[in-house]
């Protein structure tokens, strides 16, 4: 290992430069934009080049490994390492690309904002711990990633702190998250005692099957999943990210779409082979994957927050990549279609959320019928660019999401119950549903219309934040760019495939087109289209959507399954309601009470004995003698 | 333990500086305002100079004491100064070094009967010193009621919310601890039959397990009161809201600390068969303590209430590293000490800032502050995001330690305390987010930042937060050079 | 006869001869008087620490000089000195009486300096009269509306029977051994303790020195006494007194090893009723010397901490205890006498602002308060320390625990002094301005009771010294 | 045995008389009458002295000597105590001891 | 004649028992009379039975000294203090029957305690005993062993005169 290895060298660079950019940012320069902007810009630059450069030009078909001793405790190690393997360097270019593209972006998007040097500085910090994580040789220097990019996630979402909403957002956030981190460090800490090892390449081997009973490699990876659970949104504590939206939408791009809560499906990936060994884990994983694709897309259906529909939608994709993952791993699959759509996902999500991010930037509001009203469809590049990545999302040949969706489903068809792939049909019919719907409504406005539709507020278009923009000139070139490259990566993904296989798996398998699946994943995903058409598009829509048909159901849908009502519900019947008043009230009443008692019976018993000392000099004397008396007495005895 | 006599002072020198602080200010006049802050800082720079020195220099590998200055005190009773430096003290010197040196910098502006206030300060400092470098148990309890008594007045004259009330209850307590204490150690001095108080000396003595079972849960208790030992925590929160500023600082930075590094040190290392006999209670004490901290925290709107509580929780923390009796255990016991220690510096030091100020500490009445003041906001945030056990961040790897640790050792408390990490964020940004964001309450708008200067001690926190975060090896390898041989001895 | 052995004693009685002739004069020159009185003190101490290390036996063995009693009796002169030293406003003593304090002064000085030499049973008596008479009289010697009579009265009633009592005992001890020497006592002490009269008598004797001590349950004068009398007298009551008790008490218990475990719990549960009674009772005065009172009260059972042990680190404790005492009490005693410089007696409100007024004087009343308290770095600590430590080593794990706690008691009356003087503060109350020599007593007290509570080892080497000559 | 040549008879006497004086300690409420029952245990002392001296003791001077020096004690507590009885007289109008209560608690 | 036929132990024996009887009833008088004038009397009575009682004890000298002293010195100091202090015709408070109890508790426990172990004792003469009863050796041993308490009383003597003086006179000088 010596340091001249230019591969470690390289690594070092891509994870200490943005840490770097964040340290003198934060410390130095956060009150002057263009400095910050630069600092960032550059340590953003170069692990993009290195990205590229590695994925090209190294040969990772066998892992390179790098280990330091971070921290040598007695059963504790934590090594500081970085592990490069297939898996990681998609990641990384993933990562460092669409991180150096957000931050293009957000030149255009953040100008002007007071806290843009912080914008730029918290920007570094999430790029320093995700590139950390995808690189990272051993699973507790992942969880500290993990955690750090969650703390990124919390001050980005939170960075217009002065909204209430943006900053309970980024509390939400972080709490939720951290309440599957605490799961994924139990399960660390499991590993750590039964198996000795966080090692990931060693928690891969088949070592762990021989060392740990089933019973433990279940509960750990189970334990581990609650932290994907927490990172990846998935059901019952996917409600933060909707609310995450709060944050500026560069963020939402990039964190709370392509990368961050991809990476929970990354971690899955990541320790493929030990989630496989269980296959009760798995089942559990298809569950709530499945359920987090359903409740999220029929969500999505009813949003009216273009940034909210397509956090649904987020969701929902990652309970498709989860469901993939699940089912390759209980069909003894391969990680790639969870993986796949986890790459094409990066991209087109990205490009949705850019893509909104104009119209907001634009129009100053997140509803997408008002952008409409307002005109949407006349910038042209976001209008185009949001349509290509809607039919991505949709899976439309020859989009990337097709090819991804399409492999996932594949997955799923191998499961002995048919159940899982129509219902993962079925989320495919909803989830191009709902995003023709947005791309219905931008590009044929029916101002006026709009009135019966839930939550949908007839309003003027308002300055948003405090970063308000001129009206007349168009779309910046630093926030088109973005969305023209992310869109050819929507474009060329797809054909991909193989070559992207073959860099994972070291072979490409032979791929075997299954038409009755593949004519019913686009006739599901063209039936979600027409429907929206029918809902939205034409004409004569009646713009109210064919849920409004279920009253009930469609507010089932509106309230989000209840599930923020649920959440609230139980923090305060139970954290805040019982255990923190039951235990506040036994510390002010009963042990400070008990402490207090002590101190006032002392000062009484005082009083009391002072009682003694009456002024009546004879009784004093008499109790003297008796006293006296008292001690012969028991001296006499005791002889 | 092997013991390597110091070819110069360094020890007392520490001791002495503060000392000899002490004595100039007492020379001086009330009105040479700077000057008595300039003597102060001199003094508190001079032990954290060589704080870093012994840390510096500690030779790992040789381990034992090093540094070891012994002179005879009392003949008759076995008295010896006897002060020496290993991997367990040599952090808590550093943090005593740090914390004091921030907390005369945080106090700079302080107008009230300065000269009075640092006199208090460097003598509570002095003590701080002693206890952790005496390896005489009767100079250690010196040292220990040195440190505790000194804050009666601090918190009397220069605090404020209810404190008379606040101090008394505080200073009783505490003594009540040393009126278990006192006869704890007596035990162990008079059932050694070595007449000394000599405690690496009386390590080897032999006590029988019902004198190791009694002192044991004496000194237990009776340094528990001062670790917040729950159910003996409820001073803490009343007595930091009262303290003044550095004063928090050093009594929730220090001086709990004292507490818990008198359980390892003393109880600990002298009735290794009690400490077995008992371990479980404090297991359980600290399991309890964690949780119950974190959730009192949450109910609480004053800033720093909700620190105190915090406190008790961390402390928690430590207890329960300490309890497993496991190299882990006991590293990131220590560790966390010292990580607590400069985080809730941090924390007071922040709050004090922003009191100082707005006279109110009330989260619903504060908010926006992030926008009024982005340092001073900055300082308080990284110090919640430290104590939410963010990595990056020293206490992050000594929570790891110990939770591992526990969850080998008693699996349940274990568990039980992770799983209160989550309340412990939750409550970490509930008061970040009321007080540092949303809208700014106008009363407030028109406050300055933190000037660079005033920045500077806040800064030196952070850095040694972050350093350690980031190099925690730096740290566990020098405890671990103790903890290990400890751990045999026992 | 060695006059150098009976140096002090007759220095002293000299000194009482001058302040007769003083008192002769027709008008009274308080100044000269003072003067005189502070001159003849200081050449007390330097005679007395001239005499520290003779050693001999006087009177035909009824009168023995060892380091033992010169220390002690160096203490006293030390307390002469001291309690001199503030009485250069004795406001509330009228001025023809000035020389006859003075005089009263000294004769229970020279009874106190007798009987911690004697080793007769009579001469103990007669000297404990001696020096409980003259303080009979110089308690009412004040200038007061009723309190001063009233507690002269009760002082002198309570002595009275003590010492009748006292009597009654020594009687039967007299009848038990057929003689008053205690060298003559010690070989017959088995059979003395194994007779029960003899035990008994043994009780009663002590009950003399229990209350010169103020030990519960002849305590009942002392806050009578302390509140009544002037704040000089209170203080000299309050250091000397309680030296010389100590010192008899020690000769008599160390006349032999084997008390008997029974003779120890008696002396146990006084010594812990002492100290809880002491401190319960001193958190709700009001007046500060009363306050002091039981804290003195408190402070017999801690004394007999160290005298129950009947070993001799016990001893050691004890004595160096007692020295510690003297000098710590009386910083408190000269703290209230500065302040109430009209001779009034001391509320403890009237403290507030005392930080203000003097800063001086509230550090040295810190310093004393915490010393008695028994807060490091002090004098007091350590000696309470050294004491528990003994107590601890002969077995006594409760004693221990409960001085241990009774400590923390202590400590909340002694904090709410403090938080008066440091604290609160009254605009109307004016400055205390004190005189360049109390200035430096201060000083001076502050740097023994910290240092010697620091380094102790000096004071106790001289204090095993002292204990092995009477072992 | 002859009553008066026995040595018992005379502590028994002492024994009454300290009991009578410890009485009138405790009862009395003249000052006065206090200081005469102090005056009666002084005196069952010397009784004591006396009696073991001529029964018991070695040298019969000493007892002697002893008695004759709680007399010369006696009589300097009368005159203090006497003194301060008049002194309270004058200051509290009374010498019932029951109304000198200034001092208590 | 009767009384003549009465061998000399017999009269002694009577005469004891009556100055044992002057002496109780004295000290009964002395605690137990409500005019403090006749408690002055019967402590006169008292120590005149005491006097009795020493010279039972082959003590002529002490019972004299009993007789100077106490009866004409203190006692008459007594009268002296009453005439100066509260005059006699003042209404005197009632007796309080729970004082009465408390003392008669105090000195019965006392009593009964000693008197046990008075009686319980074996008490000891010692072996070699000295017969010399002369008021000269009394006065060589007040010269020679008690040297320093003789000369301690003397000064004792002296502050209480002094004393008195002061006291007695400091009320009145002050008003």
């Amino acid at each position: 290992m010596g340091s001249c290895d230019p591969v470690l060298l390289a690594c070092l660079a891509t994870v200490l430069l943005p840490l770097l950019a964040f340290a003198l940012i934060m410390i130095f320069t956060w009150r002057r934009p263009n400095l910050s902007l630069a600092i960032s810009l550059t340590a953003s630059t170069i692990p993009v080049i290195i990205a590229w450069t590695l994925f090209f030009k190294l040969d990772v078909s066998k892992p390179i490994i790098y280990n330091f001793d971070w921290l040598v405790s007695e059963t504790v190690k934590v090594p500081f390492g970085f592990l490069l393997d297939p898996t990681s360097m998609v990641m990384l270019v993933i990562v460092a690309t669409i991180s150096w593209l957000v931050q293009i972006y957000s030149i255009g998007y953040m100008s002007g904002d007071p806290g843009f040097g912080r914008f730029y500085a918290d920007l570094s910090l999430f790029a320093l711990a995700m590139l950390t994580l995808v690189i990272s040789s051993g699973l507790l220097q992942l969880y500290i990633a993990w955690e750090l990019v969650g703390l990124a996630s919390y001050l980005l979402i939170g960075f217009w702190y002065e909204k209430f909403s943006a900053s309970e957002a980024g509390k939400k956030a972080f709490v939720v998250t951290r309440f599957g981190d605490i799961g994924f460090f139990m399960g660390l800490v499991f590993l750590t005692l039964f198996y000795g090892s966080l090692d990931i390449a060693s928690v891969n081997s088949a070592a762990v099957a021989k060392s740990m009973p089933p019973w433990l490699i279940t509960t750990s990876a189970l334990l581990i999943f609650c932290g994907i659970m927490g990172k990846s949104a998935q059901f019952p504590i996917h409600v933060w990210l909707p609310d995450a939206m709060e944050g500026p939408t560069p963020v939402s791009a990039l964190l709370h779409s392509a990368t961050m809560v991809a990476a929970g499906v990354f971690l899955l990936t990541r320790i493929f082979p030990f989630f496989a060994a269980s296959a009760t884990a798995m089942t559990v994983v298809l569950c709530i994957s499945t359920i987090t694709l359903i409740l999220s897309s029929t969500v999505g259906m009813v949003a009216t927050d273009i940034k909210q529909v397509w956090a649904y939608s987020t969701v929902s994709q990652l309970g498709f990549m989860a469901m993939g993952l699940a089912a390759s791993g209980l069909a003894a699959g391969t990680l790639f279609p969870g993986y796949y759509h986890l790459t094409t996902h990066a991209a087109f999500k990205a490009l949705l959320f850019l893509c909104s991010g104009v119209f907001i930037h634009h129009f100053g509001t997140n509803d997408f019928f008002t952008m409409a009203t307002n005109g949407g469809r006349k910038l042209y590049i976001p209008m185009v660019t949001i349509t290509i990545a809607s039919l991505a999302l949709a899976g439309i040949f020859p989009f990337s999401g097709f090819f991804s969706k399409e492999a996932i489903l594949g997955a799923l068809a191998q499961l002995d119950n048919k159940m899982w792939l129509i219902l993962g049909l079925f989320g495919a019919f909803l989830t191009a549903y709902y995003s023709f719907r947005v791309i219905f409504v931008m590009l044929f406005p029916k101002p006026g219309a709009y009135g019966k539709v839930p939550g949908h507020v007839e309003e003027e278009a308002h300055s948003h934040g405090g970063h308000g923009h001129d009206e007349g000139h168009g779309v910046p070139w630093v926030m088109s760019f973005p969305l023209l490259v992310l869109a050819f990566f929507t474009c060329i993904l797809g054909f991909c495939q193989e070559y992207l296989q073959k860099f994972l798996l070291g072979e490409a398998h032979p791929h075997h087109i299954e038409y009755t699946l593949l004519f019913s994943a686009v006739g599901c995903a063209l039936g979600g289209i027409a429907l929206a058409w029918y809902d939205w598009g034409r004409k004569d829509a009646k713009c109210v959507g064919f849920i409004s048909k279920f009253p009930a159901l469609q507010n089932f849908f509106i309230q989000k399954w209840y599930m923020d009502h649920f959440w609230r519900w139980f923090l305060n019947t139970f954290i805040y309601g019982t255990f923190s008043r039951i235990f506040t009230y036994n510390d002010r009443r009963v042990v400070d009470g008990g402490v207090d008692a002590v101190a006032f019976s002392t000062i009484g018993s005082g009083r009391l004995l002072s009682f003694l000392q009456t002024a009546f000099v004879q009784l004093n004397m008499l109790f003297m003698v008796l006293v006296l008396a008292g001690v012969g007495l028991y001296l006499l005895m005791g002889r | 333990m092997t013991e390597h006599a110091a070819t110069f002072p360094v020890l007392s020198c520490m001791l002495l500086a503060p000392l000899t602080g002490l004595v100039i200010l007492l020379l001086l006049k009330e009105n040479q305002k700077f000057l008595i802050r300039a003597v102060s800082l001199i003094a508190a720079g001079v032990s954290l100079g060589l704080a870093l020195y012994t840390f510096a220099n500690y030779d790992k590998a040789l381990g034992g004491l090093q540094f070891v200055e012994k002179y005879e005190m009392v003949k008759t009773f076995g008295i010896t100064y006897f002060v020496g430096v290993e991997g367990l003290n040599a952090p808590m010197l550093l943090l005593t070094g740090i914390v004091i040196f921030t907390g005369v910098l945080t106090m700079w502006e302080l107008e009230v009967r300065t000269k009075e206030f640092f006199i208090w300060i460097l003598a509570l400092v002095t003590g701080v010193f002693g206890v952790f470098m005496s390896y005489d148990l009767f100079m250690f309890f010196l040292f220990y009621e040195i440190a505790v008594v000194p804050m009666y007045i601090l918190i009397l004259v220069w605090g404020s919310t209810r404190k008379e009330y606040a101090a008394m209850k505080l200073t009783l307590y505490l003594m009540a601890g040393s009126g278990l204490i006192i006869p704890g150690v007596l035990l162990l001095y008079a059932s050694s039959g070595l007449g000394t108080f000599n405690m690496v000396a009386l390590h080897g003595a032999h006590f029988s397990p019902w004198v190791q079972k009694v002192a044991f849960v004496l000194l237990f208790f009776g340094f528990g009161v001062l670790a917040a030992v729950w159910p003996f925590h409820t001073w803490s929160p009343v007595g930091h809201v009262a303290a003044p500023t550095a004063v928090s600082m050093l009594h929730a930075g220090v001086l709990m600390k004292l507490g818990s590094f008198a359980i390892l040190r003393v109880a600990m290392f002298l009735c290794p068969e009690g400490f077995q006999y008992w371990a479980h209670l404090m297991a359980l004490l600290a399991t309890i303590g964690i949780v119950y901290g974190v959730f009192v925290g949450l109910a609480q709107t004053d800033l720093k209430y909700v620190i105190g509580y915090s406190s008790v929780s961390h402390m928690g923390i430590v207890c329960l590293g300490l309890s497993t009796g496991t190299i882990d255990g006991i590293n990131g016991s220590v560790f966390q000490m010292f990580a607590h220690g400069i985080m809730t510096a941090l924390f007071f030091s922040s709050v004090g800032y922003i009191y100082d100020r707005t006279h109110t500490r009330d989260i619903h009445e504060l908010g926006g502050f992030s926008k009024i003041m982005p340092i001073a906001s900055a300082f308080f945030i990284t110090a919640a995001l430290c104590g939410a056990g963010v990595p990056g961040m020293a206490s992050f790897w000594a929570e790891l330690l110990v939770f591992i640790a526990t969850v080998k050792v008693y699996p349940v408390n274990g568990l039980l305390a992770i799983a209160a990490l989550v309340v412990g964020a939750l409550f970490a940004l509930r008061v970040v987010q009321s007080t540092f964001f949303n809208t700014p309450n106008p009363k407030f708008t028109h406050f300055e930042d933190v000037s660079p200067f005033l920045g500077l001690p806040r800064m030196i926190l952070i850095a040694t937060l972050v350093f350690f975060g980031f190099f925690p090896q730096t740290m566990v390898g020098m405890i671990k050079s103790a903890v290990v041989p400890f751990l045999q001895g026992m | 006869m060695n006059v150098m052995l009976f140096g002090p004693e007759l220095y002293y009685l000299g000194a009482a001869l001058v302040f007769f002739i003083l008192t002769l004069k027709r008008q009274p020159q308080v100044k000269t008087d003072y003067q005189i009185a502070i001159l003849l003190a200081g050449g007390g101490l330097v005679v007395t620490a001239f005499c520290l290390f003779q050693h001999g036996e006087l009177f035909y063995k009824a009168y023995r000089v060892d380091l033992f009693s010169q220390i002690f009796k160096f203490a006293l002169a030390l307390a002469f000195f001291l309690v001199l030293t503030i009485s250069h406003n004795l406001a509330h003593i009228e001025e023809r009486y000035h020389a006859e304090f003075f005089l009263f002064l000294t004769t229970t000085t020279i009874g106190m300096m007798l009987l911690v030499s004697s080793v007769e049973l009579l001469t103990i008596y007669v000297s404990l009269e001696l020096s409980s008479y003259s303080l009979y009289i110089l308690v009412p010697l004040r200038r007061g509306d009723g309190i001063d009579v009233e507690s002269g009265i009760k002082y002198l009633l309570i002595g009275a029977v003590s010492s009748g009592v006292m009597l009654f005992g020594l009687s039967y001890l007299f009848g038990a051994t057929h003689t008053t020497y205690l060298s003559e006592i010690l070989p017959q002490l088995p059979k003395l303790l194994a007779s029960p009269i003899g035990l008994l008598g043994l009780l009663l004797a002590l009950a003399g020195f229990f209350f010169k001590l103020s030990v519960f349950p002849f305590h009942f004068w002392a806050p009578d006494v302390y509140q009544g009398a002037a704040n000089q007298v209170t203080a000299f009551i309050a250091t000397a007194s309680k030296a010389a008790a100590v010192a008899l008490l020690l000769r008599l218990v160390a006349l032999g090893v084997g008390y008997g475990y029974h003779f120890a719990q008696a002396l146990v549960f006084l010594s812990i009723v002492s100290m809880t009674l002491g401190n319960l009772v001193a958190i709700v005065q009001k007046d500060f010397k009363r306050l002091l009172a039981y804290s003195s009260i408190a402070h017999a059972g801690y004394f007999l901490m160290g005298i129950l042990t009947m070993k001799e680190a016990g001893y050691v404790a004890a004595v160096y205890y007692a020295l510690a005492y003297l000098v710590m009490n009386f910083t408190v005693f000269m703290v209230i006498s500065e302040v109430a410089k009209d001779g009034r007696d001391l509320k403890i409100q009237e403290l507030a602002g005392l930080y203000r007024r003097s800063p001086l004087l509230s550090l040295s009343l810190i310093v004393g308060l915490f010393a008695l308290a028994g807060v490091p770095p002090s004098i007091g600590f350590t000696g309470k320390l050294l004491l528990m430590t003994s107590a601890m080593n002969s077995g006594y794990f409760w004693l221990v625990l409960i001085g241990a706690v009774n400590g923390t008691i202590s400590l909340y009356y002694y904090l709410r002094v403090i938080y008066c003087s440091y604290f609160t503060d009254d605009p109307n109350l004016p400055p205390v301005t004190i005189s360049t020599p109390i200035r430096c007593l201060n000083y001076a007290l502050i740097a023994i009771v910290l240092g010697f509570g620091v380094f102790p080892d000096r004071i106790v080497e001289l204090a095993k010294a002292a204990v092995k000559t009477v072992l | 045995m002859l009553v008066f040549n026995q040595l018992e008879t005379y502590l028994y006497l002492a024994l009454v008389l300290f009991a009578i004086g410890l009485y009138g300690v405790l009862v009395r409420r003249s000052l006065i009458a206090v200081l005469i029952s102090v005056e009666l245990i002084l005196n069952a002392a010397s009784l004591n002295f006396m009696a073991f001296n001529r029964f018991l003791a070695p040298t019969p001077a000493v007892g002697q000597i002893i008695t004759l020096f709680i007399m010369a004690v006696a009589a300097a507590e009368a005159a203090i105590a006497l003194s301060i009885i008049v002194a309270v007289y004058r200051k509290l109008k009374s010498i019932n001891i029951e109304h000198a209560t200034e001092l208590r608690g | 004649m009767s009384l003549l036929s009465l061998s000399p132990q017999a009269v002694a024996t009577v005469a004891f028992f009556m100055v044992m009887a002057v002496t109780l009833i004295g000290a009964l008088i002395a605690v137990a009379a409500r005019n403090i004038f006749h408690n002055v009397l019967g402590l006169a009575l008292c120590l005149f039975g005491v006097a009795g009682l020493f010279l039972y004890l082959n003590s002529p000298f002490v019972a004299l000294m009993e007789i100077l002293i106490y009866v004409g010195a203190i006692c008459i100091a007594i009268c002296f203090a009453i005439m100066l202090s509260e005059p006699l015709y003042l209404p005197r408070p009632p007796r309080s029957a729970s004082k009465i109890l408390g003392g008669v508790v105090g000195a019965g426990l006392v009593l009964v305690f000693l008197g046990l172990l008075t009686r319980k004792t074996q008490w000891v003469p010692a072996a070699q005993r000295s017969t010399d009863w002369s008021v000269t050796t009394l006065g060589h041993y007040l010269l020679t062993n008690y040297a320093l308490i003789f000369e301690v009383i003397s000064l004792l003597l002296l502050v209480a005169m002094l004393g008195a003086v002061v006291i007695a006179r400091g009320g009145r000088g002050s008003s």
